[in-house]
């Protein structure tokens, strides 16, 4: 890991029109390849980290300091994966739509390779035949097809905001492999904003805690786990709650 | 043991849709069973219809080995109390924390008139919270307390079943565990009998005695918690418990999927 | 499929249960509301031999649920409310002949509406809190106000008084002076309607520029023409649909009185003569004619946008 | 057992703005309610402000134009439209506040009733507002008044018998809204009789959406008696409405076009007023 940062944020800030500040002075790196969980509890600023990375602030949030620098292009996953997609379009063709904006192919071999996009994250054939809309698939389906979106931008960095709380446990798991095998495939870096410190340590080798806006604590997964200098960082990790041992093979989380 | 609660062969349509099919259930005083599904398994629709709130097509509901009618007296629905998921619909947002305690202590006629403030601030401390919230509203609480506040209320009418769905799913993880805190001091202090219903199986783990498990409307397990988190019968609940993420034990890198580069 | 074929039964029953109120509450209006028909007619002073007699004619000394039976059967057999009192003529026939210029005004008023409130709208969501933004916000505070034959007045007055732009009133012979004659009144009535499309079209876009599949797709760096045109527009057209279909009650409503106010001869006219003769069979067909196709125009919304939006389907 | 945490006391020592700062700081009720008590008040002190009577001809100075002595001069009759104009705010305002209370009592309760209860209850109320709103509203308007006599009387039939379907409809679907929000659900599992939910859990939620709807809705009312009164079967003359007077002004449109304009834009002045107020009362409920 000593390649040049892909991304770097030096004393970023964001406030509210009304100078309330909600993120203030958050900077890290992010080398190729690499993966950074992003953990802190609700209104932490963590999400809002990743629309500043991403360049598109909801509205009535301004940056007030830092800078951004980044070498590649990013592209995002969000929370809630049917809000994510056009409701009246067909999501083949929301697919399709943007490989033909950002490959720069023809619209017939657009709709190939949201095809390909499609086997590659293991949606059903049947998508290619009929025309589907977000309302007639699953909430692990939308997801994927938001996953393909992000990845038909060819991104250097993947932004996953929360990518598997609004799902169940079992289609998390598939989400979380997918993405995993996919930044294996691909090799892209990845910000994974999430409030579950085991699927950040399950996807991340580094950890940033963030609490009311600033980063409390940063450094490598385990040692940031098992040697936590902050009492918050603490705190987070005595609130997760323990399972016992699951009888008998098949374990692939621990 | 003495039995709380007999369900019995319940079933509710919504359409042509079956969210319950034949439920058979049942549940010993002083106890606490967790129910854990997935989303649309039917679990919210179970606590439901057993708080009253939604009319089976079919089957029987014991209390305390008394069937509960159709159309529920005061008296029966008083003795089943309900703690909602979402904490900014629980309260009443036009009514002052006083108003929320006392209302049903007064008509039920629970306490006088003279003792009402003296209940209401035992209520509160029972939940953790300090006697002066009463004359505060519900938007100037966080979720937890709001959640706190619930529990006082279900607690106001003495209930003997105590249904949480899902009450801690809305709630940051450090709150989340004191709320599960609480709900475990009170089972403790007042014997409650409760039905727990969650999607996280370390919450559920953290709270039950008994676990069951269901799935598009049909109860798939029950069995005490240790046998269950340890050697569960179905091959689901087995998917189910090992698709929980896990916290990285000491001599695995982190970054499990990481690329070494 | 079988939940959909039940959507269609129910939305048509209930549109049938409508109609059946409609033509219960015509009937009724006229009785339930004080004073007497035969008196309005004859006016205050008439002999009592008069009046009877009148109420003879129109049927008002049978019993109600008679009177009712009678009302219903002409309805069926003729297709109206009876003859015309003044005219002698069936009310079908009257309604019939002055309806067009009635539905044309109706429909360019629409049109119109739609156009400009979807203008205005998309240009004040995409500049938000911005100056343009304020003053369209602005103007549904000012316009809410305005009587909309008052609003007719004063567009006479600068266009066709001052600047001669329109006729004053009336309406000219052959398609192009037909329509050109109608510009004015079609913009009188689509003023009105305008104001409460803006606000809540506003709204809606707001909410759907700020959901999260759009910045998914400016995430995804496609051109916001692409995004506005393609994917907001599209989105909010189903909202529109459904809040003209709760406005066009109130479009057809003002579209009467603004006839008055251009002297156009169709169904607003046809009302006030009716009116000022106590034409009572006349009223009530109008009344009934107007209501029914409110609630037709209503229920072929309903059914577009049950059509268009995938939602509604469910899984599959 | 662990050791209980509490959580940190958020939001308790967060100051509450108080309601009287929250008034200050939403300028579009100050205005409106500035506007509308300004108006208010001309009409309850018309009788000492102005020397002239509202029904007082004077045929010697006729369709005079704004002077010192007629601030915005004379009608035809020679009567003094200022004083015309506010004696005709007292008219139609009345009308119109008296004339909102019936429909918006009703309307707020069926609304509760239809959203609560749903099921056949709510059938039976949307049928009839589904009904009563298929009859474009200046048509019905029209009908009634026409046929329960010109005048006062006529106006306030007609709106006891369509202005609720309004208030029904917002209340309805708030109503429906509330219904499945946990706090109605926990009030039914605590016992509580379904009247006692509607009045003391449901009508203070649903009061102030009904409310700043109230404002537009009156600012409609307004303009129908108006519409009336231009049509010639609202109030009768001789009592002063504004109605009446833009449509006596019309013949004179092109000579004194000010006898139509001026009472026109008294309604509009109205409307922004109430409007306004309405606006200010959403942002601050909006807020909470």
């Amino acid at each position: 890991m000593s390649t040049s940062p892909i991304l770097e944020i030096e004393a970023l800030s964001l406030a509210t029109k009304s100078n309330e500040t909600l993120v203030d002075n958050v900077g890290f790196s992010l080398n190729k390849g690499e993966s950074l969980g992003l953990v802190g509890e609700s209104g932490s600023g963590k999400s809002l980290t990743l629309r500043a990375i991403l360049g598109l602030l909801p509205h009535g949030v301004r940056q007030t300091g830092g800078v951004i620098k980044s070498e590649v292009s990013s592209a995002m996953v969000f929370q809630d994966p049917r809000g994510a997609l056009d409701p009246l379009c067909p999501v083949v063709k929301q697919l399709a739509e943007v490989v033909y904006f950002r490959q720069k192919v023809s619209r017939k071999a657009s709709r190939v390779v949201a095809l390909e996009l499609l086997e590659m994250l293991g949606l059903p054939d049947s998508l290619k035949r009929t025309d589907r809309y977000p309302s007639q698939l699953s909430g692990g389906q939308c997801q994927r097809i938001v996953i393909a979106i992000a990845l038909a931008c060819k991104p250097g960095i993947l932004l996953c905001d929360e990518p598997t709380t609004a799902l169940d446990v079992t289609v998390q798991r598939q989400i979380i492999e997918t993405i995993a095998r996919l930044q294996q495939e691909l090799g892209f870096a990845m910000v994974f904003v999430t409030h579950n410190l085991a699927v950040a340590a399950a996807m991340c080798s580094k950890l940033a805690v963030m609490k009311k806006g600033q980063i409390v604590e940063h450094g490598n997964t385990l040692n940031v786990l098992q040697n936590p200098q902050n009492p918050y960082t603490q705190m987070l990790i005595n609130s997760v709650l323990p399972l016992p041992e699951l009888e008998g093979s098949g374990q692939l989380w621990s | 043991m003495e039995l709380a609660l007999q369900i019995k062969n319940v079933t509710v349509h919504y359409g042509g849709f079956t969210a319950l099919n034949g439920i058979q259930l049942n549940l010993p005083k002083h106890t606490t069973l967790g129910l854990v599904g997935e989303s649309g398994s039917g679990k919210s629709t179970l606590a439901r219809v057993i708080a009253g709130l939604i009319v089976p097509a079919e089957g029987q509901i014991l209390l305390d080995s008394q069937e509960l009618t159709k159309k529920r007296s005061r008296e029966q629905r008083k003795r089943i109390q309900m703690i909602f998921q979402n904490p900014d619909a629980s309260l009443n947002p036009k009514h002052s924390i006083r108003q929320i305690l006392s209302e049903a202590l007064l008509f039920h006629n629970i306490v006088g008139r003279t003792e009402i403030e003296k209940r209401c601030k035992e209520l509160l401390a029972r939940v953790h919270l300090e006697g002066k919230a009463l004359d505060k509203y519900p938007h100037e609480f966080s979720g937890g307390q709001r959640q706190r506040i619930a529990i006082a209320r279900a607690l106001s009418v003495e209930p003997s079943l105590l249904i949480a769905d899902e009450p801690t799913s809305a709630l940051d993880v450090s709150v989340q565990l004191s709320v599960l805190e609480l709900f475990n001091t009170l089972k403790a202090e007042l014997n409650l009998t409760m039905l727990f219903i969650s999607h996280d199986l370390g919450v559920i783990h953290a709270i039950s005695d008994t676990v069951a498990v269901m799935r598009q409307g049909n109860l798939v397990e029950i069995n005490p918690k240790d046998q269950f988190f340890a050697r569960p019968e179905t091959a689901y609940s087995r998917e189910l418990l090992s698709a929980v993420p896990k916290m990285p034990k000491s001599n695995t890198s982190g970054g499990f999927y990481d690329p070494r580069t | 499929m079988n939940t959909s074929y039940s959507w269609l039964v129910t939305a048509l029953l209930r549109a049938l249960a409508v109609i059946l109120f409609v033509v219960t509450a015509v009937f009724f209006i006229i009785r339930i509301v004080p004073g007497d028909p035969a008196k309005m007619i004859l006016g205050e002073y008439s002999t009592p031999e008069a009046i009877k007699s009148m109420h003879h004619t129109l049927g008002l000394d049978l019993p109600l649920w008679e009177q009712f039976v009678r009302f219903v059967k002409t309805l069926f057999t003729q297709g109206d409310t009876g003859n015309s009192i003044i005219a002698g003529t069936s009310t079908r026939e009257l309604i019939a002949e002055r309806a067009p210029v009635t539905l044309l005004l109706i429909v360019m008023a629409c049109m119109m509406a739609i156009i400009i409130a979807l203008l205005l709208a998309t240009l004040a969501a995409t500049h938000k809190d911005k100056l343009l933004d304020h003053l369209i916000r602005i103007f549904p505070t000012i316009t809410l106000g305005m009587p909309i034959f008052w609003v007719g007045m004063l567009l006479i007055l600068l266009f066709s008084v001052r600047l001669h732009w329109f006729p004053v009133g009336g309406v000219s012979e052959g398609w192009i002076g037909t329509l050109y004659s109608l510009t004015l009144p079609a913009i009188t009535v689509a003023f009105s309607q305008i104001p409460t499309l803006v606000r809540s079209l506003r709204a809606q876009m707001l909410e759907i520029l700020e959901s999260d599949f759009v910045v998914t797709l400016r995430a995804a760096g496609l051109p916001s023409r692409v995004i506005l045109f393609k994917h907001v527009l599209r989105n909010s057209a189903l909202p529109t649909l459904m809040l003209l279909g709760v406005n066009i009650s109130y479009l057809i409503g003002g579209t009467l009185v603004v006839e008055q106010v251009f002297g156009i001869k169709g169904i607003g006219s046809l009302l006030f003569t009716a009116i000022s003769n106590r034409d009572f069979p006349v009223i009530q067909g109008i009344a009934l004619y107007c209501a029914i196709s409110v609630v037709i125009i209503s229920l072929l919304i309903e059914m577009i946008s049950w059509w268009l939006d995938p939602r509604t389907k469910g899984k599959q | 057992m662990k050791r209980i945490r509490t959580e940190p006391q958020l939001h308790q020592d967060g100051r509450q703005p108080s309601i009287i700062h929250r008034i200050w700081n939403t300028p579009s009720l100050l205005v409106g309610s500035l506007m509308f008590v300004v108006l208010i008040v001309l009409a309850v002190f018309i009788p000492y402000i102005s020397p002239y009577h509202p029904s007082e001809q004077n045929l010697s100075a006729f369709l005079q134009p704004p002077s010192a002595e007629h601030w915005l001069g004379t009608d035809q009759l020679g009567r003094d439209l200022f004083t015309r104009l506010i004696y005709a705010a007292r008219t139609d305002l009345s009308i119109m506040v008296l004339a909102e209370v019936v429909p918006f009592c009703t309307g707020v309760f069926l609304g509760m009733l239809a959203g609560y209860y749903g099921k056949w209850v709510d059938t039976v109320i949307t049928l009839l507002t589904d009904t009563f709103i298929a009859f474009p509203f200046y048509l019905i308007v029209i009908i009634v008044a026409f046929a329960s006599g010109a005048g006062e009387r006529g106006i306030y039939i007609t709106f006891m018998l369509v202005g609720w379907i309004v208030f029904a409809r917002v209340v309805r679907g708030l109503s429906a809204s509330f219904r499945e929000q946990e706090w109605v659900a926990s009030a039914q599992t605590l016992g509580l009789p379904g009247v006692r939910i509607i009045l003391r859990h449901l009508l203070p939620n649903v009061l102030p959406q009904a409310v700043v709807v109230l404002m537009t809705d009156m600012v409609g009312l307004l303009v129908a008696i108006v519409t009336l009164g231009y049509l010639g079967i609202g109030i009768a003359p001789p009592t002063p409405d504004w109605g009446t007077m833009i449509s006596d002004g019309q013949s004179f449109i092109t000579t004194a076009w000010w006898l139509s304009a001026v009472p026109g834009f008294a309604v509009v002045y109205t409307g922004i007023a109430l409007s306004l107020v309405g606006d200010g009362l959403a942002d601050i409920w909006r807020k909470k």
